[in-house]
């Protein structure tokens, strides 16, 4: 019941948010910090709970599963089930929610119950995403975050909101309804094999389908959530996104609407579509190289700091494309600290970048620098993210990069040193970042103030957070690995040669070397 | 005591948080004695683990710390643990007492500057990597100290941010850094395939069960690795970082980008040496690599006028002999060179420090001079540092060092006679270029006016510097000369013995020349800048020589090329791209959607008699498909 | 009673009329005459049904036929008022000057 | 006729009463008011008729009529939207006319000729309550006579109606011609018997199509749509967009199902031509369009062609699919025309998407309606347009129709487009051009909003909670 309460705080924090908002703006903002910050610690507290027992049951992932009929006729019911990793995104998603909230306390002065209501629901939808083990319910929350997202964009973005909010709109619309047009196809296929006509997620897996089509129906998903992820043909949407986005909905988009993508292809493509994700592997790896490169070149070349932030997470999702695809254990858990350190990381960078623009009117870089003098803390944090972002060791993403590349490296030498090579432009743009920002020559006559107390707040919870995935990032391998150990079983030849590997491996240690040495 | 490793590398990190997150409110002195009172503790402990290790040696020849585990993911479980044995040892007290003198010089030496927090915040957080990587049980472990020196020396080249030249600067030494990083990440890649571990001492341990010698897959993780060392050390072909990287403060420039950090490269070929040893064709790239790069930047150091830049290139001269030694299998001699070396270029960049301080900032050579008197305490040490660099036989260190390094590369297995020739012209020229520099900062008249006198804080670690660089060469000794190996027999315990092809009686001979060819030097440099400068401008007049003069001032072309080659190439796509081609596609689709709009709301004219003939043409369409077929 | 004739002749002389009731249409351009040509389709088809019902010999044809009168009378009428209104508006009856609602 | 075929005929009877009723009510000079209410209580009996002949179901009244779930399913949604359309009409009319009371006659009967075409079996029939619904539609639209967008509207509508009828009646008599009856099932069993098909009665198919496509307003022949929406007064825009289509298409679904002309190959081929161009030029003439009506306009001419993909298949997934679709589509598009409606002055329409501009912060609960219709025919999730795409979909994907649902989806995304664009104006500014609070009737003008947020309402609650209609059309046959 907790994940039915949970959409539900969101929903209804929403809906009160807005009707109060309409005569005390503070009161929607409160309203929203608390339904956030409830379902935070109620979610801590069950990932506490469970995460003792978490790797004794390895064969079963699935630590709850609520299930309730919804349209019995279609098979369709309202089912929620949380494994490892739908509950580390979910801990994600309400901790930058209400980092969301933080940050648009000042910022968002007009029709606060509204922005509220949307922040809320959007967040709702992701939740909703991240739990849903019905694939109609799934696309169901799927969709219903769009419009919400739209309205964020469209309302409270800058200049150039409407053309933004339209691309983000359509791209993803028109790439979800291929992905019903697939999950119907399924639907079909497996209730003519079986004469059970459902939806449930646990009774379509292993569904029986010919080659072919099981490729175009893979496809029909994966469309859709690469264009959320984004890789690179299908990536022009993020960067007038992120850009347009009022701060918050660039670090929701950033944080977590990206990572809907990746965990929709954990989550469906590749345990409904085994042999299909086999042979589409080389491809997205491939692709997901060259988003790492062009991202990453695009990135360096952008003068609007949002949207340079923006094509470095084109670059980033790169890699998780390309460490999805390789199949292994390694590269897997890379993928998923990917997905929460990259969140964390960008996010912080979208947040600066906000401050920055409610401090200097400007998001083009050309028109900071210096403010290291007037601003010596955020100078200092952007550097830790921008450290972050480049994978310096110590920091989440390092794990994260280095784990999906040691994976990929086993499934394709090629591009993961081509890959590889993209941690090189990851530094030439990251610390052009900072570089233009923050070092040079000041020119600015006016004075601007450091971080205020609220924002000290909201920055020490992401540096904690990327510091301590940097250095202790078990928890979260503990977490994910029944999932992840579930998903290497689907692809069996793949992982048999590390097992071997890894057997030979052992025996010779330490005191062998001495041995060895004294012959 | 070794149990109190953990703190040598905790104590800097300590005073890198507090200094970081509270610079702000703790009051200079404060900040002077966190900053420098934590690495000079360090230093301390690292004293008492060195007597008890030394002493009381563990049985296995190392200990090791382990302090949690890192993360545990399928085969692969790095854990933080710090793992010391001689090798690692000698590091960490180089580490730590350099660094201790240098902090406790900079204590003085930034007095002035408003950013005296972050600075010694930076230079701790430099020191607790270096350690780390030093330390590092693992090399996911020794990478994240590496990236993390390459972290701190960015912040520290870009110290003075104000100036957006300091921060290309720094940016440049990253990312020239990081492009060896990626082939070392690669090539902890192939490590990981191969061994199914990154521990190092159970990678050592099976590599020669995994690979036989001259193995193909061993090159390739060597010649990777070596690509790690060859950024980090300033190697050619990716040393032009280093000269301008001299942007820092001295004191930086004295501890990374001379003592410590730069060496990093010749530290992980040490450590790595059994996979170099299975493959002679990589210990022959590094053999290469280091002669060619001490050749290099010898002639461009001869060209340099400001002093720091003279100093950067003697360092990657010097380290490239380093190379050199490591190449040639002269393992003990490589890391004995890397010590006398941290002594007195840190000793020479500290000094020009307060020669540059005390001359207003002024970094030109040809406007310093004359201050043989006025700066004694600086002369004096200056002038032990010098000796110590061109390798005055008997009384410098650096003469036992480096001389080591040039009868190893004539006398040892994979010794060659062209390597030993080419080191020796480079002595010769390294005499040649201190000799230069001596006279021009020192002799002749006073071209600036001295602003301010080096205090006691600056001038104690001078001379203790000064010290060791003088004597500290005798705790190893040639065959013929007292073979004295205190220093090789206990790095020993790491390094495999250097395989000698040549008898030990041929030695003296090549003693003899070396001292010559460094006499030869300064007494060149004494005719040309001293006593008969006019045949300097007698050289300007020719066309021949201006060219090369500029050649070897730019250091052989090598950024132009890069710029060339790289750099303008990727700019250029990445603007002419700014817009995102792939874009155009999607505003073409929107485009094609436009016009058919277009065009087809013209068909709705509004024209009764137009629709009338649309519903009669589609009835003929409905009726002609039917009939059709 | 012997028809003297065919069904077929019937239907396509209807054909006919139909055909010239669109040609009608199509080419005039005042209303009113736009209006009988569209009598003209619908008596034509009227007069299928009543070919139609002969044929199987039942009395839905001229049942349907008759419907159809009164439909069209119903809708002349309403066309006429249409009309009036029109001229009253636009002093015109050419149909080509009613294009105020177009795009 | 027996006393059942009364009590079946009941709805029907009701409305044709009705109408003279209140022209007994017109004659005796009641107030507008009056009429409107008491016309409103006539609906709501005719619509709670329908629920006491269900126990009669399915009640065959020969030759013309048939009386089965889904004939009374889909006049229940005709009724209704009449209803709504009248609810709407007060305010509109008041301020425009001194005396619209004949309206509702004329709402009455073109209700009851909608009617008959959803329960006809008989080409009579059919032909009789076209006639009725087309004839009063004449009428209605040219309604606000001074207009010259109405009379230009209610005079391109006669002809072309008139055009189209004659084509669909010389295609019933040819078809009566091959097969010497008019009645469904009568034609389907002299079908059966036939070898192959005649080309005489696929020519009679094709003309019937022709006048059927007409009324859909399906491409080609959808080229007046735009005219009359625009030119005709808002209610009764919202009246031919549901009833009237509705009505015309539960007749051919019932023709194409009783005579199985999903067998034929051609027929088939056609419609699916037809299906795909509506989709995609329906959407496109909307993309730029900056008349709010004819947005509408061309995206019902696109979702008629979304209702032919489900039609295709003629299975039981596609009688599901089409009524669940025609409610979805029902209650969208009444709530569109009514805040149009609404909005409207005396003087024009509120039709110049302009004029919707702030619409959300001057009117924050009409701007809410507004977006929640567009949304669901856009098909967002939480709307009742979803779960309708959803069923045509799989209505179609279990045919195997992959490359028109293929095309419905990518035509749909098209029409995200403008609708989004409609919302986008609401939202955008601070101020509204709308003037201020105008309505002279206060009273109506809140029932009418009551009654869209009522739809409103139902919109989400079968987006979210279908179930309880799907499981109402368990038992829709047509056979």
């Amino acid at each position: 019941m907790i994940l039915v309460y949970l959409i539900g705080i969101l929903m209804g924090g929403g809906l009160l948010a807005l009707m109060l908002g309409q005569w005390n703006k503070n009161l929607s903002r409160w309203i929203a910090l608390c339904a956030l910050s409830t379902g935070f610690i109620a979610l801590l507290f069950f990932w506490i709970d469970q995460y003792r027992t978490i790797n004794i049951h390895l064969s079963n992932p699935w630590m709850i599963d609520y299930r309730h009929d919804w349209i019995p006729l279609f098979g369709i019911s309202f089912h929620l089930g949380i494994d490892g990793l739908s509950l580390l995104l979910l801990v994600l998603t309400f901790f930058l929610g209400i980092l969301a909230v933080l940050c648009s306390w000042n910022d968002v002065k007009e029709r606060v119950g509204f922005y509220y209501f949307n922040l809320l629901w959007i967040l709702a939808g992701i939740s909703g995403v991240f739990m849903a083990m019905d694939l109609f319910l799934f696309y169901f929350f799927w969709e219903m975050m769009l419009i919400p997202m739209y309205f964020l964009i469209g309302i409270w973005g800058s200049e150039n909101r409407v053309y933004a909010a339209y691309k983000f709109f359509i791209f993803t619309q028109a790439s979800g309804l291929l992905m019903l047009l697939a999950i119907i196809g399924l639907y079909f296929i497996h209730g003519r094999n079986t004469g059970i006509y459902t939806f449930n997620y646990f009774e379509l897996l292993g569904t029986a389908i010919s080659p072919g089509i099981a490729f175009w129906l893979m496809l029909g998903f994966m469309i859709a959530f690469v264009v959320k992820l984004p890789i690179v043909p299908f990536h022009t949407w993020l960067p007038d996104a992120h850009s347009e986005a009022p701060t918050a909905g660039s670090l929701i988009l950033a944080g977590l609407l990206l990572k809907t993508g990746a965990y929709g292809i954990l989550r469906f493509v590749l345990p409904l579509f085994p042999q299909a994700a086999r042979e589409l592997a080389p491809w997205a790896m491939l692709f997901g190289v060259i988003g790492i490169i062009y991202g990453a070149i695009l990135a360096y070349s952008q003068t609007d700091l949002k949207r340079l932030v923006a094509y470095t997470s084109v670059s980033h999702m790169g890699f998780v494309i390309l460490g999805i695809f390789a199949f292994n254990e390694l590269a897997l858990q890379g993928v998923v600290m990917q997905l929460v350190t990259h969140a964390i990381s960008t996010g912080a960078l979208f947040i600066m970048a906000g401050m920055l623009k409610e401090r200097l009117h400007t998001r083009d870089i050309n028109h900071m620098g210096g403010l290291w003098t007037e601003m010596p803390q955020m100078g200092a944090i952007a550097m830790l993210f921008a450290m972050a972002s480049l994978g310096l060791p110590g920091l989440g993403n390092f794990i994260a990069e280095f784990l999906i590349l040691v994976g990929a490296f086993k499934a394709n030498v090629l591009l993961t040193i081509i890959a590889t090579i993209g941690l090189i432009f990851s530094a030439i743009y990251s610390l052009r970042i900072v570089q233009k920002v923050f070092l040079g020559p000041s020119e600015r006559q006016d004075p601007v103030h450091d971080f205020s107390f609220r924002e000290i707040m909201v920055m020490a919870a992401l540096t904690l957070s990327i510091v301590w995935l940097g250095l202790y990032p078990q928890p979260v391998i503990n977490t994910v690995k029944p999932m992840i150990n579930k998903l290497e079983y689907i692809f069996p030849i793949e992982n048999k040669n590390t097992q071997k590997e890894n057997h030979q491996a052992t025996p010779l240690n330490a005191h062998q070397y001495r041995v060895k040495k004294q012959e | 005591m070794n149990n109190l490793l953990w703190l040598v590398p905790t104590l800097p990190l300590v005073s890198f948080l507090i200094l970081a997150l509270a610079g702000k409110h703790v009051s200079r002195v404060w900040v002077a004695i966190i900053g420098a009172g934590s690495v000079s503790l360090s230093a301390i402990i690292t004293l008492i683990i060195g007597i008890s290790f030394l002493s009381l040696p563990p049985a296995t020849g190392n200990y090791s710390q382990t302090l949690w585990t890192w993360m545990q993911v399928g085969g692969f479980n790095p854990k933080i643990t710090l793992f010391l044995d001689a090798l690692s040892l000698i590091f960490v007290f180089v580490i730590t007492f350099i660094g201790a003198l240098i902090h406790i010089y900079s204590v003085g030496f930034m007095a002035d500057d408003k950013d005296y927090s972050r600075f010694f915040a930076c230079m701790n957080l430099f020191v607790f990597s270096m350690l780390l990587l030093v330390l590092a049980d693992n090399l996911l472990l020794l990478y994240l100290g590496w990236e993390g020196v390459g972290l701190c020396s960015y912040l520290l080249i870009g110290f003075w941010y104000e100036n957006p030249a300091n921060g290309y600067a720094a940016r440049k030494a990253f990312i020239i850094t990081r492009v060896g990083d990626t082939a070392m990440a690669i090539g902890l890649f192939v490590i990981f395939y191969q061994f199914g571990t990154l521990v190092i001492p159970d990678v050592l341990a099976k590599a020669p069960i995994l690979w036989h010698q001259g193995a193909y897959m061993a090159t390739i993780t060597a010649l990777l690795l070596l690509a790690g060392g060859v950024g980090k050390s300033a190697q050619l072909p990716l040393q032009t970082w280093l000269p301008d990287a001299m942007a820092g403060p001295s004191p930086v420039s004295a501890l990374i980008h001379a003592a410590t950090m730069v060496t990093a490269g010749v530290y992980l070929i040490a450590r790595m040496h059994v996979i170099f040893q299975l493959s002679p064709i990589a210990q022959m790239i590094v053999a290469v690599i280091g002669t060619a790069t001490l050749f290099i930047a010898g002639l461009s150091a001869l060209t340099q006028y400001d002093i720091k830049r003279v100093l950067a290139y003697s360092t990657i001269s010097q380290i490239g002999y380093m190379f050199l030694a490591l190449g040639v299998g002269a393992w003990t001699a490589a890391i004995f060179h890397f010590v006398i070396h941290a002594f007195f270029k840190a000793l020479l960049f500290l000094a020009a420090g307060a020669v540059i301080e005390a001359l207003h900032h002024e970094h030109n050579m040809f406007k310093m001079g004359g201050l043989k008197n006025k700066l004694p305490v600086i002369f004096w040490t200056f002038l032990v540092g010098s000796a110590s660099l061109a390798a005055l036989p008997l009384i410098s260190a650096g003469f036992y060092s480096k001389d080591q390094i040039l009868w190893y590369a004539w006398a040892s297995q994979s010794g060659n006679p062209l390597l030993w020739f080419i080191a020796l012209l480079g002595a010769f020229i390294t005499a040649l270029y201190t000799t230069r520099m001596m006279i021009l900062v020192f002799w002749g008249e006073a071209k600036t006016a001295i602003g301010h006198h080096p205090g006691k804080l600056m001038t104690v670690p001078l001379i203790i510097l000064a010290f060791f660089s003088l004597f500290a060469g005798f705790i190893e000794l040639p065959h013929n000369f007292g073979h004295f190996t205190l220093f090789s027999n206990l790095l020993h315990q790491v390094l495999p013995e250097t395989v000698l092809k040549a008898g030990i009686n041929t030695e003296l001979q090549f003693q003899v020349l070396a001292s010559l060819s460094t006499f030869g030097g300064i007494y060149l440099a004494y005719i040309f800048y001293y006593k008969q400068p006019q045949r300097i401008e007698k050289l300007k007049q020719s066309g021949f020589a201006m060219n090369l003069y500029f050649f070897w001032f730019s250091g052989w072309g090598f950024d132009k090329l890069y710029n060339v080659l790289i750099v303008k190439p990727i700019v250029f796509i990445a603007n002419i791209n700014k817009n995102d081609v792939v874009d155009k596609l999607y505003q073409g689709i929107t485009f094609v959607t436009i016009r058919l709009y277009q065009s087809l709301s013209f068909t709705q004219s509004g024209s009764l008699r137009w629709y009338v003939m649309g519903l009669v043409i589609g009835a003929i369409i409905i009726l002609s498909i039917q009939i059709m077929l | 009673m012997k028809s003297s004739i065919s069904i077929e002749m019937v239907m396509l002389l209807a054909g006919l009329l139909f055909v010239l009731g669109i040609a009608g249409v199509i080419i005039r351009k005042n209303i009113i005459f736009m209006l009988l040509s569209v009598e003209v389709m619908l008596n034509a088809s009227g007069l299928a049904f009543v070919a139609a019902g002969s044929r199987w010999a039942q009395p839905d044809g001229q049942v349907m036929f008759i419907f159809i009168l009164a439909m069209a009378a119903a809708e002349v009428s309403i066309g006429l008022a249409l009309i009036l209104q029109i001229y009253h508006q636009h002093k015109s009856l050419d149909i080509d000057k009613l294009k105020e609602m177009k795009g | 006729m027996s006393g059942n075929d009364f009590f079946a005929l009941t709805p029907l009877l009701l409305l044709a009463g009705s109408s003279v009723l209140i022209m007994l009510l017109i004659a005796i000079k009641l107030s507008h008011r009056v009429i409107q209410l008491s016309s409103l209580f006539l609906f709501a009996v005719a619509f709670s008729s329908l629920f006491f002949i269900q126990k009669l179901l399915p009640y065959h009244i020969e030759p013309l009529l048939i009386m089965d779930g889904f004939s009374v399913f889909i006049m229940g949604l005709i009724i209704f939207s009449s209803l709504v359309v009248n609810i709407l009409s007060y305010i509109y009319f008041e301020e425009k006319e001194d005396s619209p009371k004949e309206y509702y006659v004329l709402l009455f009967l073109c209700t009851l000729g909608a009617c008959v075409l959803a329960v006809s079996k008989h080409f009579i029939s059919l032909f009789l309550g076209l006639e009725i619904l087309t004839v009063g539609l004449y009428a209605l639209i040219a309604y606000l006579r001074e207009r010259h967008h109405n009379i230009e509207a209610g005079i391109k509508y006669l002809v072309l109606a008139a055009f189209s009828s004659a084509f669909l009646l010389f295609g019933m008599a040819l078809i009566y011609l091959q097969t010497g009856s008019m009645e469904f099932s009568m034609i389907a069993r002299s079908l059966t018997s036939l070898q192959s098909l005649s080309p005489l009665f696929l020519t009679g198919l094709g003309m019937m199509l022709v006048g059927v496509g007409f009324k859909l307003a399906v491409v080609p022949f959808h080229m007046w749509t735009a005219d009359v929406y625009q030119g005709a007064p808002a209610p009764v825009t919202a009246f031919i967009a549901t009833a009237s289509k509705g009505g015309v298409f539960a007749v051919l679904f019932r023709f194409f199902i009783m005579i199985d002309g999903f067998r034929f190959k051609v027929v088939m081929l056609i419609l699916i031509g037809i299906a795909i161009a509506s989709m995609i030029i329906g959407n496109l003439l909307a993309v730029q369009q900056k008349n709010v009506k004819r947005i509408l306009a061309y995206s019902s001419i696109a979702h008629l062609g979304y209702l032919l993909v489900a039609f295709m298949p003629g299975s039981m997934m596609s009688i599901k699919a089409v009524s669940f679709y025609l409610i979805a589509y029902f209650m969208t598009t009444l709530t569109a025309f009514g805040i149009v409606t609404i909005l409207s002055n005396k003087e024009t329409d509120a039709e110049d998407i302009e004029s919707y501009k702030a619409l959300f912060w001057q009117h924050p609960v009409l701007a809410c309606i507004f977006s929640s219709s567009l949304l669901s025919l856009a098909g967002i999730p939480l709307t009742v347009g979803f779960v309708g795409k959803f069923y045509i979909l799989a209505a179609g994907l279990q045919a195997g129709l992959w490359v028109t649902a293929l095309i419905l989806v990518i035509s749909s995304v098209i029409g995200l487009y403008y609708y989004l664009r409609i919302i986008t104006i609401m939202f955008a500014g601070q101020k509204s051009i709308l003037s201020e609070e105008k309505k002279a009737n206060p009273f109506f003008y809140r029932v009418s909003i009551i009654a869209l947020s009522v739809l409103t309402l139902l919109i989400i609650w079968l987006g979210v909670y279908p179930s309880v209609v799907i499981s109402f059309m368990e038992y829709f046959r047509l056979k």
